[in-house]
Parts: C-alpha cells; structure tokens; sequence
C-alpha cells in the first residue's frame, strides 16, 4: 500500500481533540473564575460599609460591637486579638518547630525519620476542631492552675494550642527545604574539618533559610486564619488589650459568632464583610510573601 | 566558660531532641486524652443512633449517627463538584497552556487562595449559596463551600503530580504522532494518578473536619439523615462544637470525646491512604 | 536506489529555513536536500541550531509558544509547514529518537504497542456501492500486534535479549537496552524518516556501537537523519554530513569528502578542533 | 542503641500521657444561686418560687403570620400550648404559660389565617440556645405523636430573627422582645412577624459555691453588671474583684438582661460574652470571683451539692 497521505483526514480524531480541549478549557477557567469570586464578592460588600463608617473609626476605633443599640465598628480589638494570639503562638511555635526540623533532617536516622516524618503530618491533619476541644476542656484548666488568670479561657491558651497546630506546618516545609540542600555543601563543610553542628549552622541553615522563614509565613498564615480552635480556646471578650492572661475575640471567632446575626444586607452584614476582606488581604500577604519567598529558594537548588 | 567545640555540638543536639520529643509529646497527649476519654463511649448505639435528648433535653443521650452520615455525604458531594473541576482544570492549565508567562503568576495566585481562612469562605458561602442563589441553609450550600476551599488545594496538587512527570515522556508519545489528549490520557494522567489521588483523599479529609463554613451553612441541632441535598443537616466537627456547650456537661464531654475520636480515626484513615498511595506512587515510577 | 554516485531522489528539500524563539534567531537562511535511504549526519557545537533543525523536520518545535518559522520544507514534494498539515499525521511519517532513552514506564510490549493502538490498522476497503477506494480504521488485533512487536524488537536487534520479558517494566533494561526500545518503538508506526538527536549521548561505547550498527542497517529502509557532536561517528555511519555554526548551513556534502577536503575555512577549523 | 531509646521514651510517653488523661477527672464542683430582691421586698430564688422571682422574662416564637389551620406549623404551635407541650417545660427547668396567657394564644392561633405559604412538611425552627434543649423536647415528643419532623439549630435569638426575616426558616425562637429595627427590616422584606409567649425562663445569677453572698437586690446587679462595682467587699462579700460573665450580643439573654436589671445601660466593657450558657457556668463555676446570669434550666443542672441541701433546709 503506497498510498502516503500526509493528511489523513481523521475527523473523529480531531473533534474528540478540539471537544476534550474544550472541556477541559472550560474547568480551568471556571477554577480560576471561581477563586476571583471571593475577592471580588468580599470587595463589592465591603464597600458601602467603608463608605458610610469610614475607613477612620474602623481601623482607630477600639470597641467592637455591631449589635448594640449604636453599633461600635473599632476593629483594633479583633487585630489585636488575633495578632496577640498568633504572635504569641509563633513565639512558642518556631523555636520547637525549628529545633524539632533539624533534628528530624539531621540528627535522626532513617527508622525513626520514616515514622516521626508521617507521624508529623497526621498531626497537621487533625481537624482542629478536636484542638480546641482540648484547649477549651483541658489546657485551660492546666493554665488555669499555673498562671491562675481572671479569664480561665484567654489568649495563652490560644496561643498554646495555635503553637501546636502551627508546628507541623512548619517542620514539613522547612525539613524539606533543608533536605534539598544538595549534598556536596555537606561533604565541603566536613572536608574543611567542621563539626556536625558548625556545618548545620554555617552551611545548611543559611541554604535553607528562604524554605525555613517560607514555611514560618505558611504557619503564621494558617494560624491568623484559624478559626473553631481559637473560638473554642480565647473566652471571645472583645476588649482591647494586650494582656495574654485576658480574654480575647479574634477576627475569626467574630465571624463565626456575628455573622450569622447580621441580617443580609445590613450595615452589620456589610461590616463583617469588612473583617473578612481585611483578614483575606492579610493572609494573602503573609502567604504572598511565603511564595516569593520559597519560588526565588527553588530557583537557587532547580 | 568557653564551651568546647564537642560540649556546644551535644547541647545543642540534645536541644534539638528535647524540641522534637516536645512535638511528640503534644501529639501523644492529645490523641491519648482523647482515647482515654472517648474510648468508653463509643459502643454500637454510639454509632448506629442518632442524637436523642435526655429527660432535660440536651441532646446528650442516644449516638452520633446523623452527624457521621451527614459528615461523609459532605464529603462525598465535595468529591463531585470540586474535584472535577479542579483536576481537570489543574489538567488544562498546566498541560494546554502551561508554557505561557502568566501561567506562572496564575499559579502563584491559586497556591496563595489555599490559604484563604475557612471562614471567609463561609462568608461568601452565607452571602451566595444560602441567600443569592436560594439554596438556603442546606447541605448543599455546605458542600459547594467546602468544595471552594479545597478547590485550590486540589488544583496545586494535581499540577504537582503533572509537574513530576518528566517532559521526555511527553515528547517520546508526541513523537509518535499521538494528540495532545492521547498523550494525557494514555501517558500523563496514569502516571500521575496515584498523586492526584493522594491530594483527593487529603483535601477531602480536609474538608470533612472543617467546622467553621458549616455554622454559617445550615447545620442543624437535632437534624436526622437528610433526604435531599437540601436538607439540614449534622456533622461530627459541629456535634463536638455543639457538646462543649450542652447545658448537661457531665453526660455531653464524654460524648465529645467519643465523637472526637471517631473523626479522628476517619481521618487517619484517609491519611494513611494517602501515604501509603504516595509511597506506592515513588516506587512504581522511579525515572 | 543509488547511493552516493549518480543522482537520487531527494526525500527532504528545505528551501530558506529561518526560525526564531521569541527574538533569537536561531536558523538563518537554511537549505538543504536530504536524500532517501541515506544516513545523513548534522554537525556543529552545541547551541549551534543542529537540533532546532531536526525538530523541524517533525514540527516538534510546535509545542514551544512564541516560536516563528520562515520558508519552505517539502516532504516527498509536500510542503509540511502549511497549516492545513495535521502535525499528528506527519509524526506518523517522520519518527524520533530522543537523546536520552525514553521508554514509557510500562512493559516492553506495551511501549511498542502503544502507537499501533492509537493509530489502528488502516486498510484499503474496496466500497461495494461505489468501488471506490476508501481508507478504513480498525483497532489491532491482539495476533496483529504481537507480529509488530516481533518485527520490530527483531529489526532494532533487540528481540533476542527481551523476547521472555516482553511484559517485564522496560525500566528494567539497560541504557543501551533501553534506547533500543525506543528504536523498535519509532519503527512500530512504519515511518518513512527517522530522527536521531544525539541518541549516543548518555550511552557507554559498548552500547554506542550496537546503536550505530543499527543506524547502517536502518538504512535499507528508512532514511535517517542523526544530530551528533561525535565526529568519529558522522565519519563512520553517515552518507552525507551537514555542518552548523551560529545557526547557518556552512557546509553540506558527501562525507568522505568533507572530513578529507573541507571547502570552509570554518568548517576546517572545527574538524581540527583549532576553533575557539 | 538510639532507637532502643527513643522507643522506650515513646511507650512512658504514652503511659504518661493515659495516667494523666485519667486523672485529670473531669470535675464539675457546680455553682451557688442567689436570690434576689426587688427594692424592698423579699428576695425569692428562681429555683423555689419562679413567678415572684424579679427577674423573669418570656421565651418568645415567631413565625410569619399565624399558620393556616392544616400546616404543620399549626400542630406544632397548637401541641406547644396543650398540655404535654407544657408538662416538658417544667422538665426543661422552665415554667409553664399561665392560663390567661395560654388561652390568648391560642384565641391568636385560632383568629384566622393570615400565611397559608406554610406546608405540611418539615418545620424549620432556629434561634436562641437557652430554648434549646426545651425545643429538642417539644421536637422529639412531636415527631412521635404528629410524625412531623423539625429541625433546629441554636446560634442566638438574634441570629433566629435574622434567619426569619431573611425567610430561611419558618419559625424563630427567641428568649427576648423582637426590635423595632428587627421589626423594620421584616416589613421590608413583607414578613409579618407574630409574636408567641411560650413558657417563661427565670434568669439565675450564679456565683462561685464558695462564695458567701446569697442575696443581691436588683440594684446591687445593676451597679456589678455596669462596672459600678468592682469588687466583692463592695456588697458585703470577700475583698475579691468581681468577674463578669455574661452571654454575646447574640443571644437573647443579653438584650432582655440589659433592660430589665440595667434599664438599657450598657455593660461594662470587662463583661467576658459566651455563646451559651453551660460556658458561663463552667467559667463561674472555677472563678472565685466570677458572677454569671444563664437560663434557670443550666443553674439547677450545675447546682452545687452545698447549695442544694441549704435550699431544701429552710
């Protein structure tokens, strides 16, 4: 047969390509739109309230309170709450979780790496409903009985069980970072006769830093935006203080509590969307930072 | 005193142990409170009733039936609608225009969206599922805002599975005349199949312990199995919630308990899938 | 078909080639004729366009975005740069060997029937209505492939190494093995010219040679064009040897004579290695 | 040698880790009540003589328009007032409509359709948790004896009148007044709110069970809840300062505590807010100083033992 077409004319073929293409078209699209949906829905309900209480007294006022008869919009005891808790929680969290990464990619040997690795990561499964299960009937009482706070449910003890959700997030990202320094740094630091701990810090910290402060970002993000732990966990007084033993409401837990009161399309409905908007902005900052971060690392070791 | 070069290597080392064994210790206690304290209720009422309430009307007494159906029917609705849109959505923008510039920084944006707090898509879920469209407070508001938080989450990891395979298989197949989906759909996607899979069954695990977009979303206190899709329902994150603040506290704690460590086990369950799926997917393809 | 002395029919003509990624010129002005049955090598230092011009013959160079492409490159007379060529079909015709060996992680056999499966087995159907002749596709019989298996395994001299693992992971050949395979898969889709970019690069000499042995004899039935940096190997298997520099043709003939009696200055410089 | 080790460190970790699960018993000492005093008349305890307790308020329903005679609604509303509805207030720790009240009701329910939208189908009922666990009674008896299934959920009064408004549900559950601005928005969206009294909630003040005071006039409560007060030597009590627990603006209990014991002042701004009662017991319960108002139903579950026999000795 020397019938030689360079075109054969396969219709089927073509029409299953152009319709898979299509379909397939269509998902990645609508995926993206989707994730455009939230912030431009956030926005577009954000605004008439930013126009008629101002951007002033939200961000300078220090009373949150948008039931009362006349509605307080001070959103600085949410931040505060919120940045109290997780900086808080990052203070206790990034040293163990450092310390813990380096003992996990340095120190310990492969039996034990293969157990505590997947360990680790169940522990950043548990939904942290259960967390604030514990804060809220357990860790509290421990607090309770050492510091003998006014509040039993207050901020440490957001901070603590945040601390332990934070961890694993942190350990996971950064062990990777520090796995993927490549071996030859390791063997020129021995070769220069430097002691395991010198090589960890002068060589191997310093290559994996951007993993290290990513996967601290990642944590802190993940923290700011959790919700149910620290509703469970902080005694949700929305006062503005910096006090850890006091009771705090963080922006998450104030939605949580208002949102469903606020009937749509109320002024309330309106500022809650605000909280909202400020919080995503936040997280997608600190997440931002995580990227940039962690894309101009890889490029380095690709 | 000058600590000796060998001293400072062990004390920091023992450092280095204490704060891993302190990682451990939160995880152990934690799970064991929650053994130790939930182990006694779970018997087969505990699993096969649903929640009833006892002679003051706390729903104290009975099991957690509802709340179990009602958390893997969640699941199972965000299985059919986030992830075929994320998978294949993942497909075409890594595969159909992957090579573009402003792929890259589309990337960027969807990686950051996984991090987006939960409440705030329990936000958008209120003002559209519940309110806009009309789906009021249901199941399926529920899971259409499950399934928008782990859309992302799904979409990076099926790009990482895709990313892995090497871009010589895609040229050995192109080579050999077959269509860009012929190539996907013989070569790419098998080979990536048991990641994807492994980001499934993480985000879904995701998914299913949230607790937060649920509050705003129709969940119910006494609700039973639902019929439809829009009906009220229970979920085992809400039921622990919910029993923190039952007015009988000494029956509802150790029901809280029993229900935490249920949950637990499903997810530990869809965690060890995944990793072993995972540890499966290295082997068989080693190039 | 004559080879080397008296005139041949030319399989390829490339007519003013030019090629640009984004704004780097890369193939400047390029004509050449490839002859049939014949094995012709391109030669040049790397980065020199000798590999963006193979793929060009396959029009792999499709898949990279924001590429432009100028001129003419007539297959059997027919211009496969025209967008109304499917570029599928024409990788039908033109088949690749890839520089490092690239199986597909499954068995032996299912690489080789991989390509057979997709494209079916095309016959010649006589329509009782009108006699016409008409071009019919039909899936491959399970007797059908186990023959293009064996055809093919055998003609890339590989048969008698694998013929009691055929469903064994081809992963688990050699290197050499391995690139083979991927011989016996290119010929699974009865090209008529079969591209070879750098398929000795990552091979031990041992394998090297075995490649290289196959090259001559896929000679008789097919025509080879192969991309190498290796001299020695252009000198031992190719007809006709092109050279490329900074992405122009400098020289183009029978091989003997250009090691031997180069006309360029630069080529000259490049066989002796003098070029800096 | 090191796995050994860190093994072993692993198994005492988790001996460790299930001998404290074990004894960290979960202790619930309870809390102390007190009776309160209305100016100058004799101070009664919610728990003994709930209809002259000063602070009493109405549990509230409130559908859209009264319900057509065959809606489910209808039955749910009409076994509300029959007798069995009101027997299960008394288990829930409430009391029971007085007959004036009851025969208004259902003089209301009986007064003529006004929204026959409501189907035979499931009832949708949301609102605040203090009617919580009585609603679950009334719910659990009425599918038995009607087969009609509602569902509740418990974020708040508030949040109950939201969803009404915004026609989520069929019926809100309130433990306060509905609010002219409430009122307002249901116009807006044409809901014809209609107002049910259903049982009646004595508000309990709870304090710590170690806590000496065992009466408060009402004026003293005013002066803690605004701040007035800060410290317990201020009524009479230990030199201790006063911690104020109290529910979020959520919940009704907030906003009917605030106008009948504050006289719309507001609270101060130390006042700790929970989203229910039994955390506010809990908090009460471990703070010396602590002072709590919760539904009568939650001080009598978590009544402390001492407490208890000093009730039924005078």
């Amino acid at each position: 047969m020397d019938t030689k077409i360079y075109k054969r004319e396969n219709r089927a073929r073509r029409y299953a390509e152009g319709g898979i293409t299509g379909i397939l078209g269509a998902c990645g699209i609508l995926s993206v739109l989707i994730l455009a949906l939230v912030f431009i829905f956030l926005i577009t309900n954000s605004i008439p309230f930013f126009q008629s209480v101002g951007l002033v007294n939200f961000f300078t006022g220090t009373q949150w309170d948008p039931f009362a008869s006349e509605a307080m919009w001070g959103v600085l005891p949410l931040l505060t709450g919120t940045i109290l808790v997780s900086f808080v929680g990052a203070i206790i969290a990034i040293p163990i979780g450092l310390g813990c990464t380096i003992y996990l990619s340095e120190l310990a040997d492969s039996k034990v790496k293969k157990i505590l690795k997947p360990a680790i990561e169940i522990l950043a499964g548990v939904p942290s409903v259960i967390y604030g299960l514990f804060a809220a009937l357990v860790l509290s009482n421990w607090i309770m009985e050492i510091f003998d706070p006014s509040y039993r449910l207050n901020a440490l003890n957001g901070a603590i069980i945040l601390a332990i959700m934070m961890i694993p997030i942190q350990v996971s990202v950064s062990e990777e970072a520090m796995n993927a320094v490549p071996r030859n740094l390791r063997e020129a630091s021995y070769a220069m006769g430097a002691t395991r701990w010198e090589t960890i810090k002068s060589v191997i910290i310093p290559a994996a830093l951007p993993g290290i402060i990513a996967s601290i970002a990642l944590a802190i993000g993940r923290a700011v935006g959790e919700t149910m732990a620290v509703l469970m966990a902080t005694g949700n007084a929305s006062q503005f203080s910096f006090d850890i033993l006091t009771s705090v409401r963080t922006m998450t837990a104030a939605l949580a509590i208002d949102v469903p009161e606020a009937a749509i399309g109320s002024l309330q409905y309106q500022g809650l969307f605000a909280v909202g908007l400020l919080l995503f902005i936040i997280t997608f900052v600190i997440n931002l930072i995580a990227d940039m971060v962690l894309s101009k690392y890889q490029e380095t070791y690709k | 005193m000058m600590l000796s070069r060998k001293n400072k290597e062990r004390m920091f080392f023992w450092l280095f142990r204490g704060c891993a064994a302190a990682v451990v210790a939160f995880l152990t206690i934690i799970i064991m409170f929650v053994i130790v304290n939930g182990a006694g209720t779970i018997t087969w009422d505990f699993l096969t009733q649903n929640p009833m309430p006892n002679d003051t009307g706390a729903l104290v007494s009975g099991g957690i039936l509802s709340p179990i159906i009602g958390t893997l029917m969640l699941m199972g609705l965000v299985l059919a609608i986030a992830i075929p849109i994320g998978v294949f959505g993942a497909v075409f923008l890594v595969e159909y225009c992957g090579s573009y510039k402003w792929s890259r920084y589309m990337w960027m944006t969807v990686n950051n969206l996984a991090g987006v707090p939960s409440i705030v898509w329990a936000l958008l879920g209120v003002g559209v599922f519940v309110y806009y469209l009309a789906f009021g407070l249901s199941l399926i508001s529920a899971a259409i805002t499950l399934s928008l938080m782990i859309l992302p989450i799904v979409m990076v990891s099926t790009k990482e599975a895709l990313e892995a395979i090497p871009s010589s298989i895609y040229d050995a197949s192109i080579g050999l005349g077959a269509t860009k989906w012929q190539t996907i759909l013989h070569h790419i996607l098998p080979y990536s199949a048991s990641g994807i899979i492994t980001g499934i069954i993480l985000s879904l695990s995701r998914a299913g312990g949230e607790t937060a977009p649920l509050l705003l979303t129709g969940v119910a206190l006494n609700a039973t199995i639902p019929l439809s899709i829009f009906d009220q329902f229970q979920a085992l994150p809400y039921y622990i919630y919910m029993m923190t603040s039952a007015s009988d506290r000494a029956n509802a704690y150790p029901m809280a308990y029993g229900a935490a460590l249920v949950l637990i086990i499903l997810m530990m369950i869809m965690n060890l899938a995944a990793a072993t799926l995972r540890s499966r997917y290295r082997e068989k393809y080693k190039w | 078909m004559k080879n080397i002395s008296g005139d041949q029919i030319s399989k390829i003509q490339v007519k003013d080639l030019n090629l640009w990624f984004d704004t780097k010129h890369v193939l400047k002005d390029v004509s050449i004729e490839i002859y049939e049955k014949e094995i012709t090598a391109i030669i040049g230092p790397s980065g020199c366009g000798k590999s963006t011009f193979l793929r060009c013959l396959n029009r792999m160079n499709d898949l990279i975005p924001s590429t432009k492409i100028e001129g003419e490159i007539l297959l059997d007379g027919k211009n496969i740069l025209e967008n109304d060529i499917d570029p599928v079909d024409l990788r039908k015709d033109v088949g690749m060997v890839f520089q490092k060996p690239n199986p597909f992680p499954k068995s032996i056999y299912e690489n080789i029937v991989f390509a057979p499966k997709i494209h079916g087995i095309e016959e010649i159907k006589k329509d009782p209505k009108t006699g016409k002749e008409k071009i019919v596709r039909r899936k491959p019989t399970k007797e059908e492939l186990d023959q293009i298996v064996e055809k093919c395994l055998k003609r890339a001299a590989l048969w008698n190494e694998v013929k009691d693992r055929l469903n064994k992971s081809a992963y688990d050949l050699s290197g050499g093995q391995q690139q083979r395979l991927c011989i016996a898969r290119t010929m699974s889709i009865e090209p008529e010219v079969i591209l070879f970019d750098e398929p000795c690069s990552a091979l031990d000499p041992i394998a090297t040679a075995k490649i290289e042995d196959l090259l001559v004899d896929l000679r008789k039935d097919y025509t080879v064009v192969i991309v190498t940096h290796n001299m020695q190997q252009a000198a031992r298997v190719a007809d006709r040897t092109a050279f490329f520099y900074m992405g122009d043709l400098v020289e183009y003939g029978p091989t003997k004579r250009l090691f031997e009696k180069p006309e360029k200055e630069l080529t000259e410089q490049y066989l002796t290695g003098r070029m800096g | 040698m090191g796995n050994k080790l860190i093994a072993g460190g692993f198994v005492v970790l988790v001996v460790l880790s299930t001998v404290l699960a074990m004894f960290t018993s979960m202790s619930f000492p309870g809390v102390g009540v007190l009776n309160i005093q209305d100016g100058d008349e004799l101070s009664y305890s919610p728990l003994e003589n709930p209809e002259e307790y000063p602070i009493t308020r109405p549990l509230y329903i409130y559908t859209d328009g009264v319900p057509a005679e065959n809606s489910s609604l209808y039955q749910w509303l009409e076994y509300i007032y029959s007798d069995d509805g009101q027997l299960y207030v008394k288990n829930a720790g409430f009391y029971p409509v007085g007959s004036e009240v009851k025969d208004k009701m259902k003089a209301q329910l009986n007064s003529g359709t006004t929204n026959d939208k409501y189907g035979n189908g499931e009832i949708t009922q949301s609102g605040s948790t203090t009617l919580g666990d009585l609603s679950t009674l009334w719910a659990n008896d009425f599918q038995k004896k009607y087969n009609i299934h509602v569902v509740l959920n418990t974020p708040g009064s508030g949040t109950g009148i939201t969803n009404l408004i915004n026609g989520f549900v069929d019926a809100a559950q309130s433990s306060r007044e509905i609010k002219d601005v409430e009122l307002e928005s249901a116009k807006n969206n044409n809901v014809n709110v209609t107002e049910w009294v259903v049982a009646y909630d004595a508000l309990a003040i709870i304090v710590h069970k170690d806590n000496p005071i065992k009466n408060l006039t009402v004026e003293d409560l005013k002066n803690i809840y605004t701040g007035t007060y800060t410290n317990w030597s201020e009524v009479g009590g230990y030199d201790h300062p006063i911690v104020l627990y109290g529910r979020d603006s959520a919940s009704g209990s907030y906003d009917y505590f605030k106008e009948a014991v504050l006289d719309g002042e507001s609270y101060s701004i130390k006042m700790q807010q929970f989203s229910s009662n039994s955390l506010i017991v809990a908090e009460v319960e471990n703070n010396l100083g602590g002072i709590g108002y919760v539904g009568v139903g939650y001080a009598e579950e978590s009544l402390a033992d001492e407490w208890a026999e000093e009730q039924n000795g005078h």
